[in-house]
């Protein structure tokens, strides 16, 4: 079940209460992801502590890191994208050569 | 509430908010696995080359496939419960 | 506390309430396991990306990976199982030992 | 409502669903270090062998004592407030 | 938004119902933190499985990989506070030589 | 309900739960990656020596410094959704 099929035949209210769920599992999905991609970074990245603050090299390293990332996690969404998409498409078939439930 | 359709709305929500939690985790449990099979960790710059690109776009079906793997095997052994 | 004895003594909605939410940290435990399950039988079986689907071999790895996963994840909840209850009748000797408390 | 044996019915319920919360923590991580300690990954088969068996029954013990250490120690330090 | 702050301004039964959830948020905490304990100090102490009992050297490798771990915690939180309100100064220094928003 | 100051109270509790949500996580985060980076796991003694409290120290300094980065990063690609 989709969660946008999930949506139609909802009354108003819960429709609205999904919504919101969906909303907070975003934002918390966001910081999720924050922490996790800080934490991948700084482990990549920083190797030595004989300063307390980044130099230019570490902070590069950071951003590459960062930015590369980001592009490895859009192509992912693209690829899991068609991948739900062709699954979704597989049991509708399976569903109509079986008659369907209800 | 009426139930129309043979289901309660409440649980409609629960099970719409599983299936979401579920997908979200796969997909970045997904990103993840495959960064680490993929990705050249030197960070010289921010781009992803050829061979990361297509590194990632088989490792995301092959994931995709384990997940399948390990769906039936476990309904096999009758589910977690 | 045991989940089982906090239910005793509880109202009829409240029994309901407990078991409801029971059941959903079952579910939400299931499908935590299950991608905990799918990510280390990729990460152990498979290594090449050459091609987009999986070998036969690979395929047979990552069902052996499940089948014995689950059989060490059974021994290790029956040695629990007796662990708990070791631990519970040790604490019910402490507490009579002491008087015990309401 | 009434509080008949000294405690609130809602507070029963919300410790009862973190002690709960904590023993599956507790059993995952087990699991997850026992797992990492005792089993061959090689995967010639789905079977364990008599010695990962031991090793799974020995490892949950000595875990199980880890977690005792470790909860004396923090009780010792006045908690983790 | 600190939550000290976020305290300010609201209704006596929102007060109640914040702190209730940092309450809650701080128990969880304890118990992640106490699993995530274990789960280290098992790894790095206790390697040999020829016993069902631990030694007295895991023994010891424990108390003070636990003493250790918590010391380390404690003085990673004084430079977090620190940062913190190095941070929250910083901010509202930028707010107001921004006129600030309502 | 009244909604003084232009803020809706529950929208307040909730964003109040993220942010502590938020700084738990990045605490835990950073007292994970320092112990990695940081400290001696021989555990000879309970102590941090002299070389591992400086290195604590400028671990969390730099961390703090690394979640700044990012933050700016993903901000200036239109924030992570």
């Amino acid at each position: 079940m989709d969660p946008a099929s999930a949506m139609q035949g909802l009354p108003q209210d819960q429709q609205a209460q999904l919504m919101q769920a969906i909303e907070q599992m975003q934002v918390r999905d966001s910081l999720r992801m924050y922490n996790s991609l800080v934490e991948r970074c700084f482990r990549d990245c920083v190797e030595s502590f004989r300063r307390k603050d980044l130099d230019s090299t570490e902070e590069k390293c950071v951003q590459s890191c960062c930015t590369k990332f980001m592009k490895h996690s859009a192509r992912v969404g693209i690829r899991f994208g068609e991948l739900s998409s062709e699954a979704e498409t597989q049991m509708q078939q399976v569903m109509a050569a079986q008659g369907g439930g209800k | 509430m009426s139930q129309q359709g043979g289901q309660d709305p409440a649980v409609a929500i629960d099970m719409a908010k599983q299936e979401m939690e579920y997908r979200v985790a796969l997909f970045n449990a997904m990103v993840t696995s495959c960064y680490e099979k993929c990705i050249d960790k030197r960070y010289k710059d921010g781009e992803l080359s050829v061979g990361e690109n297509s590194c990632i776009d088989r490792c995301s079906s092959k994931y995709w496939q384990v997940t399948g793997i390990v769906g039936q095997m476990l309904g096999a052994q009758g589910g977690m419960q």
